[in-house]
């Protein structure tokens, strides 16, 4: 996959929650080639920030040339690009790694926090599939998602820690009703690590497959760094979550006890 | 009007431009295929091979810095028969040179590396004996000019290829590290390899890296390189390979001018991918705007 | 709710706050009375004195790094003897610890300096062995062991007050030069002085510096001094001052963790004239958010 | 005198010639305080720069509470500035430094290059002593300065190098023509250090006082790091540009052969 390295005119960089920013990039070259669960590696330029960081590609408009980002602040680099003004450039490599694998069967989308991000552009994928998506929050406000998943999604199920929207408690507790009430084969999931795992053993348990997309401290993204490699569970080979991800099926990432 | 040239060499090894990717942060060349034209480059050098794979080190390895990084890798790498049998075959088409960074726990295994690298294919060897991420090996023999000089023997023994001996900046003087793999028989050095360093997240009261301490590079060093290299060039006439924050044409005049060869570009890479091409491009810039045709005209030509 | 206590002792030097400005870039203390109060401070730790005045190192002695700076000052400054006469009786009106920082070409002199400040006025001394500016004296004490403790006895041998020894970054073993000077009697250390480094102008193809090279600070070396922080915690049982690239609080709890009692700031003061009290600040609110109330619940607690 | 260090809002920041530009800063507390021949120490917050840059003080409107910079793009630091946009802040540490000694007698005001800047300010505080003004340049285009001086200057005579304006030559060429012409008693000169030295020669020569404003690499501006120091030719002392400075009286800065 061809990654590209170009100057992204911002359209867009609007606060849409507390610490939780919209970005709407002229990119057309990432356009033309994201495929969902890829991210682009991006930096401003004159940064005080050394390296890159990633973020999901989460929406993809190939006629105007447009992707979005949706990102929230939690350090000085995430920061800094929320700061950043309309007409300014942001350099941009991508797009980058292997995204979710379109499966034949009826999606289940599984999001966490920003992890919901690159799932957006995968909902708008498997529109045809008619994906239910399962999002949780901490409370109704955080669960801001559906105003862009609502379009793609036959339905859309939310959880919240404090029950203020839809089920009271986490997304793992009630995904297996979900794929009790419904036939679901795929499951595509991103978010905390550690909700990832719970998915992956519901996941197994109820018979499903099931897709993650990891997150690791990368410098490079290109494949070239090894910060951000880990075993494979099912190989044993190395893997590099950047360029072999960040999407993995779930058995080569996670034990199951 | 004269052509310029950017021809270098060093040793045995005929560079057609002074500027490579540095160990580590430049795969095996193909990773950057998209970014540049890979044919024109100065030289690969290799991710640091060891004689059996590693997985390298636990946790996290990345931390970003003040004008830099800390990596603690740990020299992941699928072992040099894997490189020898899987990659090799794949990076040759280039017909760039190829320098194979190495590293070993004992100087026996240098040694032995050496010898199975001395193949069609691979044009020079990188000695690593500076790297602070790994216990075994690494940096004790960069610290020490008697196993320095013990590592560069075995080495040179085993191999008919240029061998490049690359220095640890860990140390209170660089100009005897120098001068004794000089006298072992190295034909060139290269240096810095990364500074030890340490970032503390006060949040978990726990180092950041998984590793605890890790290697500093990127434009922070630049400054500390620099007069590494300087320095090394007073002291020895082997060729001298230059690295450490490397960004851009005017960075790497100075390694030039310090005394430096030729140079590499490690960190800088992954802030901009196109960084070897950049900085080749800003040499033959500044030798044009200063009517300079020849490398030779700017090499340790620093007026001090 | 208790109290948050900030205060920490090094030696018999007892300090209200645990953030001083470090020498040859605090001046004598008064220069920072319209941006901090300075009686508040930590301490004042002076430009380092010689025993004759010097006129410091001809040419630019500034340099711009990235995310630092280099300085080749060479220890300008007007002589012990005049630092006595004119400067401390103006200064102890701050009732804050003045610590004297001193240099000197043999280990006779160190001594000598030692005993003519050994007066009302003066809290302790911080023996500069690590100056990497000047020909004479200075680093060369700093990079050998034996040397180091030499000046260490000799000084302690003619005073009183504290004595920390300020050691270089640019040694292969930082802890064995920590545990010489501590064998010798230092009652504390303090790191790191600045790392040798070097700049270029490219066009003038000469060394910026006048010096040729010169001393890397700021937050660029910060890994780097939080590492030898950390290491020579893990070796020496005498209080640590650190000090390389702090900027703010977080930054001056990192050392704390790894083992400093105190933290000094040196280059972040010219882009922060009020840095040492912004650092004190938000020490304080780090303890705060974190229900701390005594710095002996952050000094050295990293957990490895 | 006391410094202050604070943030100023940028009222204008607009290119007035190629590579020069005029900022105009909303800072009420340098305004009240500032002298002629002082300078401002200032900083980008978040910057890819470590270091302060000096800049003279060009004109202060104490009613408005503003000063303005008159600054050429050198470097980084420089760049910087010019690329901020109105309504960011500018970390200023200022007034600093001994400005102009104000004389009793009929002064001659002798600028090169950006040297210029601080001279506006000090025209200003003269003008009712009528000064002359001897400003040079490479072209016409360069000697902009008239428009910022003209209502303070009694007179304005400039050189040009390639005399594209006004007599051709270097000011210091023109300089004793000046003297010759009018009665002028003191002489306050900024500029290149080699047209310094020569503006120098030439007022001993005439008998006339003279000041220089000097310039030096600065790290800390405030006097601490002694980056900026010399030898005092006359008490063989040693000065800080920048607090015993950056102007002195030229006798203690320059060699008479
Ligand atoms: C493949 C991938 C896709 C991602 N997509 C999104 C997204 O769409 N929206 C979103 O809000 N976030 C996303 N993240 C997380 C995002 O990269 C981090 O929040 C961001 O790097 C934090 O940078 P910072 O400078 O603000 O934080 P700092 O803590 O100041 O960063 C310091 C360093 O740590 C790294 N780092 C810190 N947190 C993370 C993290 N969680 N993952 C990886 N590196 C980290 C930074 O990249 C940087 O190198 C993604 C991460 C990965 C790996
Ligand atoms: C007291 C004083 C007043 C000044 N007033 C003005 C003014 O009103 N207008 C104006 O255009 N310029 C003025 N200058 C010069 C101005 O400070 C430099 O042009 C500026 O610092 C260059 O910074 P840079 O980052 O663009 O250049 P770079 O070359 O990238 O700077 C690198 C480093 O060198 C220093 N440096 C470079 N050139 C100079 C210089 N000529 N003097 C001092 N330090 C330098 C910088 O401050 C920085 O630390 C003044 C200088 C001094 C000392
Ligand atoms: C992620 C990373 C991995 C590295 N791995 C190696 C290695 O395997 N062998 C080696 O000799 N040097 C290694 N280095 C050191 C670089 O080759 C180079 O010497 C150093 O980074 C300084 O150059 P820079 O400042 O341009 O990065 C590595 C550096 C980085 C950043
Ligand atoms: C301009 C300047 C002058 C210095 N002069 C001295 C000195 O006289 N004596 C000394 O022991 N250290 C001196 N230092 C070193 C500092 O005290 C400090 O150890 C070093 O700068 C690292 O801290 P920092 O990164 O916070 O600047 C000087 C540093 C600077 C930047
Ligand atoms: S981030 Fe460098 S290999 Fe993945
Ligand atoms: S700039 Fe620091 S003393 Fe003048």
């Amino acid at each position: 996959m061809k990654k590209f390295f170009i100057e992204g005119c911002i359209l867009i960089n609007e606060k849409i929650l507390d610490d939780v920013y919209y970005m709407l990039l002229q990119a057309p070259e990432i356009a033309d080639h994201a495929e969902p669960g890829q991210f682009v590696h991006v930096k401003k330029n004159n940064s005080i920030n050394f390296l890159r960081r990633p973020l999901g590609i989460a929406e993809v408009d190939k006629k105007k040339g447009t992707i979005s980002l949706i990102y929230r602040i939690i350090g000085r680099g995430t920061a800094e690009y929320a700061a950043m003004t309309v007409g300014e450039q942001l350099s941009i490599v991508g797009p980058i790694g292997n995204g979710f694998m379109i499966k034949e069967g009826r999606p289940l989308i599984v999001g966490g926090g920003m992890g919901m991000a690159p799932l957006v552009f995968l909902a708008e994928r498997l529109q045809e599939k008619k994906p239910l998506v399962l999002v949780g929050g901490k409370n109704e406000q955080e669960v801001f998602w559906p105003k862009y998943m609502e379009k793609y999604a036959d339905k859309i199920y939310v959880t919240t820690d404090d029950g203020s929207l839809g089920f009271k408690g986490f997304t793992v507790q009630f995904l297996p009703k979900i794929l009790e009430d419904n036939a679901v084969d795929d499951i595509y999931t991103c978010g905390p690590d550690i909700m990832m795992h719970s998915v992956a053993k519901i996941a197994k348990k109820y018979g499903k497959s099931c897709q993650v997309s990891m997150e690791k401290r990368m410098a490079c993204g290109i494949g070239v760094c090894l910060g951000c490699t880990f075993t494979d569970k099912i190989t044993g080979k190395r893997r590099k979550v950047c360029v072999d991800g960040p999407v993995f099926p779930a058995e080569e990432v996670f034990d199951y006890e | 009007m004269n052509e310029i040239s950017l021809t270098v060499d060093i040793g045995r090894l005929h560079l057609k431009k002074p500027v490579m990717g540095a160990s580590g942060t430049f795969g095996f060349g193909r990773e950057y295929e998209d970014f540049l034209a890979v044919h024109e480059i100065g030289a690969i050098v290799t991710k640091g091979l060891t004689p059996l794979p590693r997985e390298g080190n636990p946790g996290v390895r990345i931390a970003e810095t003040p004008a830099g990084m800390l990596n603690s890798i740990g020299l992941e790498n699928p072992g040099v028969d894997a490189f020898i049998r899987d990659i090799l075959p794949k990076i040759k088409k280039y017909h760039v040179p190829i320098i194979v960074n190495i590293s070993a726990g004992t100087v026996e295994d240098y040694g032995e590396m050496a010898q199975k690298l001395d193949i069609v294919g691979v044009d020079a060897l990188e000695v690593n004996i500076s790297c602070p991420n790994v216990k075994e090996g690494g940096i004790v023999f960069g610290t020490d000019p008697r196993s320095a000089a013990a590592v560069t023997s075995s080495v040179k023994k085993h191999t008919g290829k240029t061998v490049i001996v690359k220095l640890s900046p860990n140390v209170t003087d660089i100009s005897c590290m120098a001068r004794a793999v000089e006298a072992a028989g190295a034909d060139a050095v290269s240096l810095i390899n990364t500074i030890t360093g340490m970032v503390i997240d006060i949040n978990k009261r726990k180092p950041l890296l998984g590793n605890v301490t890790g290697g500093l590079s990127g434009p922070a060093v630049k400054p500390v390189a620099l007069h590494l290299v300087w320095q090394t060039a007073q002291s020895v006439k082997i060729p001298i390979i230059g690295m450490g924050g490397i960004m851009n044409g005017e960075d790497a005049v100075e390694f030039l001018l310090a005394g430096a060869s030729a140079v590499a570009v490690g960190a800088g890479n992954f802030a901009n991918p196109r960084a070897v091409k950049d900085v080749t491009d800003g040499i033959e810039k500044y030798m044009r705007k200063n009517n300079i045709h020849n490398l030779d005209e700017i090499i340790g030509k620093l007026e001090v």
